[in-house]
């Protein structure tokens, strides 16, 4: 097994990020998706740190804080509109809410 | 006097203000002002024909106010020759619709009315302008109300007719707007000045693929008002939709805003390209006078039949616009007001059988002679008229614009001149359809001759039938001049080209030595 | 094979797999703690990148908070019980797993595994573990990036206000 | 001076027709049959002062010209209302007038039955024809001989459909308008040619600068003398375009006297006669024009042979009289062309007025097989038609005799021994239906119903008059042409006519003039062998119709049976009608109809606009499906546009 590069991580990174995606694709539910873009989230933020590591700049750290306390804040007020909507319409599947059809 | 031709131009707007005031519910004083107001219009206006002077300035009444300096827009009249002839042709039919229309607008009567006098400022302004902003504005305003008088009063498909008629004008108009833009930048680009006056546009040279292209711009929009062949759909659903009075001022004066934008704008800004153009527009124009008499010959509709005859003789009007010498150019511009006068009353007939039969349907009619022998007399002079009858006032159009054509263009004109059989054709087949054999449908029986309205809405015309025919000497006389200058324009070989003229070739390569290195600008 | 790089693949191999079961399974609460376990790894993952500060902070956060919330909500509207309506249409479950599998594809293709950094950045000769050091990050906090850390504090204020109005019941 | 009063002979009757036509039903049938009628003599009149002013004057000084005003001009083109009366004119003038008060007078009494608003309506009409031939006639330039030329077109329209309520009479004159129509687009397409090549269009200009301009036998010259024929073609009812003139017989006979007989068909020979300097450069076209003339003739004639309607049979025998004279104006015999015009239009009028009375007195009956008989019922009638139908059969010393045989021999002499050959047989048909009508009409049993029986009456004095007085001129008029080769045996009476229009044919054939000059010389024997021929083949000719007709009626239904086939190709018109029926009238409407549906509707209203309409509707239902408001579709769009964005810059 080679020495584990940036390459590696980089790699992993995509595929968390691909799943995370995947998810978002193809669960209905708001809960599961919204999930999904913390998983996208993290595997930016892993991306972010092998850079900043490798290179040698802190941009990349820092940078990695404010993603988790902009995650942070999007997770509050993301949970507060699905239970606005559990409340409104007795679920929380994304395919009932088409009120912005074109 | 002072800004006449503002004065003519605005008063019916004036007019329409004042018919706001009156109650809508008082239909008869609303007609009779109207009335009252197109005629005092005419009485302003007739003096133009008087005060023009022929051998005088290039363009009289000129009235020339800055108005947007920013854009270098100035608020620019002037008329020549041909646009009194025509101005006046506008003055004289607007009385007479309003007349025509007495008992044939039964409801909205005070709308129409204002329309009516609103769409004649948008004509007038259209023939006054000599700045091409000024021009455009006026082309777009006058289709606002054409398109409701067509819409609200019209037959039964009148939205889809009314529709038709506005998207394909205005589709023109935009291309139109583009083609002045990319003038305007040009001029700009040449000379530095940002201007719209048509003066200072037709003193720059445009080079050969832009003028060209310029030229298609400005050719397609007035080929559609013309209507010219493949853009004349329009015409016939807007002709049997529209009111009686719509109808005739769509074709006396809108038809013939194509026309008179060749003269005006398209030509003379881009004479080169014009030449260039020259076998497909007058192709497309024979082209236009034998497939209008043809599909006129099978028209069941007495209005579309009409329609489809414009088509026909306006091909003639371009024909001669197009044959670049005096004496074709003079045919045109007196078939432009002579088909005004003929094709105005043929609608205005239409309208008298409308009223009577509800129909347009020539099926519906037959033997009206014995019954209508006035209307017969009319109907009769009217539609030789049309086909150009030596001593009327179609043959004198029609001959000055072939013999004038056939000097360039022999083959060609020799196709359309077949027209003249054509023409004949459908009007008498018509004619005999609507007013010979024998009353056999039973609501024509009493059907009651002209009333003293309507032969006083036809007589004028009938009388400049006959006039126009016999002694058209005043009007050629006073297009002369205009006329010659516009053929001297057109022919002229690249404008900026020094003494000895050297022909221009036809390919694009703009030979560098004949624009001065001073002119040679980038757009 | 040092150390380090086992500890790469095991915990890469974690994540991947607890991320796919969080889409994968039927039942919320169940992706709710296999999401979790999922940052616990990436927490790792951070450590052998010598980020140790960082690996902290996504265990507080991340898995302590951000989670809890998760579980919280869950709970709150009882959608333990697996839900019929849950997966996509299988052509749109296509759709997605063709693009996943394009982007992945196209980063491979593009050589993204041996991809090596030139070392440029203004830090570049300090030993990792001193760049990933806590006061290496909070003296670059409060110095350069004053500003946004400024702002991301207004953010959070304003989220929780939003969060409060929006869950609030009507009266 | 007779000049400035030129402008009085149309004049006159086009006040008439403003008389008749603005106050006709005012001043009722008796004002309205004097001011028609009145008009005209007085037209008739000042020619004749004219006339007399002319011959008063030495043969070349004899032009009167008169300029009205300018009618148009527009850059280089200019033509005026203006009137020349030289010898060919006036001459013409003298019949359309003299001829035409004759037929007015005549009408008076035939259209007697009409109601106010109709006697009124024909006079106008008719008032109207003779302004307009005059026109066409004295007209100084072919732009104002055009006009005259369409309105005498537009007259035989108005007339020949003057009983509209009959659909068949209406489209009788459709028909006529539109085929002559079809001869003036071959007529205004010589004149833009003419224009080109002179730079003018009026005669003093164009005809005398023949020779210089145009080039003997050039194509210039060919094609714009050819488009002229063309006009004359359809004005003068010649193959191809006669299949109007038999079908003009709707009109009243009057009308069909005058229009169809005596002038305006005889335009075409005018304008012929009047541009011989063009014809002159142009000797190919004058040998189609004798050609055509002479087809025609024979064609006609035959055609006229089986015809039973009495009109058509006479509008048969008018299409073959003018192949004669167009025959002679083709062999460049312009006076012989002009001198049987003049004859024709007296018998042939005769003729018509002959008809009319008969028809008149068997209350519209125009059948010959219901006639027979009527000598001693319609006396005068009777003579008249006698005199003019030996008159056409060319028995001397009648009017017929001279000009045909000068026709004949002038086309024998200018070396067209086959045209000759087929004028001779058309000269024994000519006898031979001619005759076939005379004896049907008057001769034999009276085939008509009894009711027809008591009411046969003469017409009245308002009808005879007339018929007496071109009887005269039947037999008088030939007497102003009578060739030098009888002229010298009777004592050196001149060629009158001959020398009367010299002048304005002054440049054909130099030994033409000579001939006309009439002084002694030679005459070749030929000529007399001709005229002793043709004198015998009208006489066989009515021999064979007295004996077919009279002394054996039963004979021509026998020859009928034995040659069926021949007998209905030809009382079918050899089909001709329907031929143009299936080639031009039916294909054009197919083709229009063609236009209007599949180009207009189908092609751009519904391809190009429907389908643009239709594209715009469509794609707007496509763009809102994506639009379902289902957040899936929206992300899925989302990332494929990540991933497409990051495939095109690692490889783009």
């Amino acid at each position: 097994m080679s020495e584990v590069g940036v390459g590696h991580y980089l790699t992993l990174s995509a595929i968390l990020f691909t799943i995370g995606a995947i998810g978002v694709l193809t669960r209905k539910n708001a809960i599961i998706v919204f999930m999904a873009i913390e998983i996208m989230l993290n595997a930016a933020n892993l991306a972010f740190v092998t850079f900043a590591m490798s290179i040698g700049d802190l941009g990349g750290l820092v940078m990695v804080l404010f993603v988790i306390a902009v995650a942070a804040a999007e997770a509050a007020v993301g949970l507060a509109i699905i239970v606005a909507m559990y409340r409104h319409r007795e679920t929380v599947n994304v395919e009932a809410f088409t009120a912005m059809r074109g | 006097m002072a800004f006449y031709l503002t004065t003519i131009l605005f008063f019916p707007i004036l007019g329409a203000v004042m018919l706001a005031g009156i109650p809508g519910r008082n239909r008869a004083a609303i007609r009779q002002a109207t009335l009252a107001i197109a005629v005092i219009h005419f009485l302003i206006a007739l003096p133009l024909w008087w005060l023009y002077a022929p051998g005088g300035a290039d363009y009289q009444f000129v009235e020339h106010v800055p108005w947007i300096d920013s854009l270098g827009v100035e608020y620019h009249l002037g008329v020549d020759g041909v646009s009194v002839l025509l101005t006046l042709l506008t003055v004289l039919l607007t009385p007479l619709a309003v007349l025509g229309s007495w008992r044939y607008i039964d409801h909205h009567v005070k709308e129409f009315h204002i329309l009516l006098l609103v769409l004649t400022t948008g004509m007038l302004g259209v023939f006054f302008a000599l700045d091409l902003f000024v021009f455009y504005v006026f082309w777009e305003l006058m289709l606002v109300p054409m398109y409701f008088l067509i819409g609200v009063w019209g037959g039964e498909q009148r939205v889809y007719a009314a529709v038709k008629f506005f998207l394909y004008t205005f589709l023109g108009g935009v291309l139109m707007l583009v083609g002045i833009l990319a003038l305007y930048f040009h001029h700009q680009g040449v000379t530095g000045v940002y201007t719209t006056s048509l003066a200072d546009l037709m003193a720059i040279p445009v080079p050969g693929e832009l003028q060209l292209a310029l030229f298609l711009a400005f050719a397609i929009a007035f080929a559609i008002k013309v209507p010219m062949f493949p853009f004349h759909t329009w015409l016939p659903d807007a002709h049997v939709q529209a009111p009686a009075a719509g109808s005739v001022i769509l074709a006396a004066v809108l038809l013939k805003m194509g026309t008179y934008g060749f003269y005006r704008f398209a030509m003379p800004l881009f004479p080169e390209a014009a030449r260039q153009a020259l076998p497909w527009i007058a192709g497309l124009a024979v082209v236009g006078v034998i497939y209008g008499a043809m599909v006129a010959l099978v028209q069941p509709n007495v209005k579309k039949l009409v329609a489809y005859s414009s088509v026909s003789h306006l091909g003639f009007v371009m024909l001669g616009l197009f044959a670049l010498n005096v004496t074709g150019v003079q045919g045109s511009v007196i078939q432009m007001i002579n088909h005004g006068i003929s094709t105005g009353a043929l609608f205005f007939i239409c309208g008298m059988l409308y009223e009577r039969r509800h129909t347009y349907e020539i099926a519906q009619f037959g033997g009206l002679s014995t019954v209508m022998p006035v209307f017969a007399v009319l109907f009769m002079i009217v539609t030789l008229s049309s086909i150009g009858l030596p001593g009327l006032n179609g043959f004198v159009g029609e001959f000055l614009i072939l013999v004038g054509m056939f000097q360039n263009h022999p083959w060609m004109t020799g196709i359309a001149t077949a027209g003249v059989i054509l023409a004949a054709y459908y009007m008498l087949r018509m004619f005999q359809s609507v007013m010979f054999g024998d009353v056999e449908i039973e609501a024509n029986r009493k059907l009651p001759d002209l009333s003293g309205r309507e032969v006083a809405v036809l007589l004028p015309l009938v009388a400049l039938i006959v006039w126009i025919g016999v002694y058209p000497a005043p009007f050629l006389s006073r297009t002369e001049p205009s006329v010659d200058r516009f053929v001297e324009r057109v022919t002229r070989t690249a404008g900026t080209q020094p003494a000895e003229v050297a022909e221009l070739d036809a390919d694009e390569a703009e030979p560098p030595e004949a624009v001065p290195a001073g002119l040679e600008g980038r757009p | 094979m040092t150390g380090v790089a086992i500890a790469f693949w095991v915990l890469a191999a974690v994540a991947v797999l607890c991320s796919l079961l969080v889409i994968t399974s039927r039942n919320p609460v169940a992706s709710v703690l296999y999401l979790v376990v999922t940052f616990f790894c990436l927490a790792g993952l951070f450590v052998t990148l010598h980020s140790h500060f960082l690996a902290a902070i996504q265990v507080i956060v991340y898995a302590g908070a951000i989670m809890v919330l998760f579980l919280f909500v869950v709970m709150l509207l009882n959608l333990g019980t697996p839900q019929w309506f849950d997966v996509a249409t299988t052509p749109l479950k296509a759709v997605a797993l063709v693009l996943g599998i394009g982007f992945v594809g196209a980063l491979a293709a593009a050589g993204v595994g041996d991809f090596e950094p030139s070392a440029t950045g203004p830090a570049a000769g300090v030993h990792p573990d001193v760049l990933g050091s806590t006061e290496a990050i909070a003296t670059a906090l409060y110095s350069a990036y004053y500003l946004p850390f400024l702002v991301t504090a207004l953010l959070l204020l304003v989220a929780m206000v939003g969060a409060v109005v929006l869950a609030r019941r009507e009266r | 001076m007779a000049a400035n009063w030129i402008w009085l002979v149309p004049a006159l009757p086009l006040a008439g027709v403003l008389v008749n036509g603005l106050l006709g039903r005012r001043i009722g049938k008796g004002g309205v049959s004097v001011i028609g009628p009145g008009m005209v003599g007085a037209a008739f009149a000042v020619s004749l002062w004219l006339f007399l002013d002319l011959a008063a004057r030495a043969p070349e000084a004899r032009t009167l010209s008169q300029n009205v005003y300018t009618w148009i001009s527009a850059g280089d083109f200019r033509a005026s209302v203006a009137f020349l009366v030289d010898p060919l004119s006036a001459t013409l003038m003298l019949v359309v007038t003299g001829v035409g008060f004759l037929i007015h007078v005549y009408s008076v009494g035939y259209m007697h039955d009409e109601d106010r608003r109709g006697f009124a309506r024909y006079f106008t009409y008719l008032n109207l024809f003779t302004f307009a031939m005059l026109v066409l006639v004295m007209a100084d330039n072919f732009l104002l001989l055009f006009v005259g030329w369409e309105g005498v077109g537009l007259c035989s329209y108005l007339l020949i459909g003057f009983w509209f309520k009959d659909r068949a009479n209406a489209t009788a004159g459709k028909k006529a308008f539109i085929v002559n129509r079809i001869g003036d687009f071959g007529f205004l397409l010589g004149i833009f040619l003419m224009f080109g090549a002179f730079g003018s269009v009026a005669f003093a200009d164009v005809l005398p600068s023949a020779a210089t301009v145009l080039d003997a036998g050039g194509p210039l010259a060919f094609w714009i003398c050819l488009f002229l024929f063309v006009g004359a073609v359809g004005k003068s009812a010649q193959i191809p375009l006669y299949v109007w003139l038999p079908d003009a017989m709707a009109g009243p006979t009057p009308v069909s006297a005058l229009i169809h007989a005596a002038t305006m068909v005889t335009a075409g020979v005018y304008m012929v006669a009047r541009s011989h300097a063009l014809y002159d450069m142009a000797p190919a076209v004058l040998a189609i024009v004798a050609g055509i003339g002479a087809a025609t003739a024979l064609y006609a004639a035959t055609i006229g042979l089986v015809q039973t309607d009495i009109k058509k049979v006479l509008a048969y025998s008018t299409i073959s009289q003018l192949g004669y004279m167009f025959l002679g104006v083709g062999v460049a015999a312009y006076a012989a062309g002009i001198f049987h015009l003049v004859t024709h239009a007296f018998f042939k009028a005769l003729l018509f007025l002959g008809a009319g009375s008969v028809i008149h007195a068997l209350h519209g009956e125009q059948d010959m097989r219901r006639m027979g008989g009527l000598k001693r019922a319609l006396p005068v009638t009777y003579w008249t038609m006698l005199a003019a139908t030996l008159a056409i059969a060319g028995i001397p010393p009648l009017a017929g005799f001279f000009s045909k045989d000068e026709i004949l021999w002038r086309t024998w002499d200018a070396g067209h021994p086959v045209l000759w050959a087929i004028g001779l047989a058309t000269a024994g048909l000519t006898a031979l239906y001619m005759f076939r009508l005379f004896f049907l009409t008057f001769h034999g049993s009276f085939r008509g119903t009894g009711e027809q029986r008591q009411h046969l009456h003469e017409s009245p004095p308002s009808m005879t008059i007339p018929l007496t007085v071109l009887g005269a001129l039947s037999v008088v008029g030939g007497w102003i042409g009578i060739p030098p080769a009888i002229g010298q045996t009777l004592g050196g009476v001149p060629n009158a006519i001959e020398s009367w229009l010299a002048p304005v044919f002054a440049d054909a054939h130099a030994e033409g003039a000579a001939h006309a000059a009439g002084e002694a010389h030679a005459i070749p024997p030929m000529e007399y062998a001709l005229m002793a021929a043709s004198i015998a083949v009208a006489l066989l000719g009515i021999l064979a119709a007295r004996y077919l007709w009279l002394t054996r009626p039963e004979l021509p239904v026998r020859i009928g049976l034995q040659f069926r086939v021949a007998a209905t190709v030809l009382s079918n018109k050899y089909y001709v009608d329907e031929l143009y029926d299936a080639i031009v009238v039916r294909p054009y409407n197919a083709l229009s109809h063609f236009a209007w549906r599949v180009i207009d509707e189908g092609l751009i209203d519904g391809l190009v606009v429907g389908g643009t309409g239709a594209v715009v509707r469509w794609q707007s239902r496509v763009s809102s499906a994506w639009q379902s408001g289902a957040i899936p579709t929206y992300v899925t769009v989302f990332f494929g546009g990540v991933v497409a964005i990051l495939v095109y810059y690692l490889f783009g």
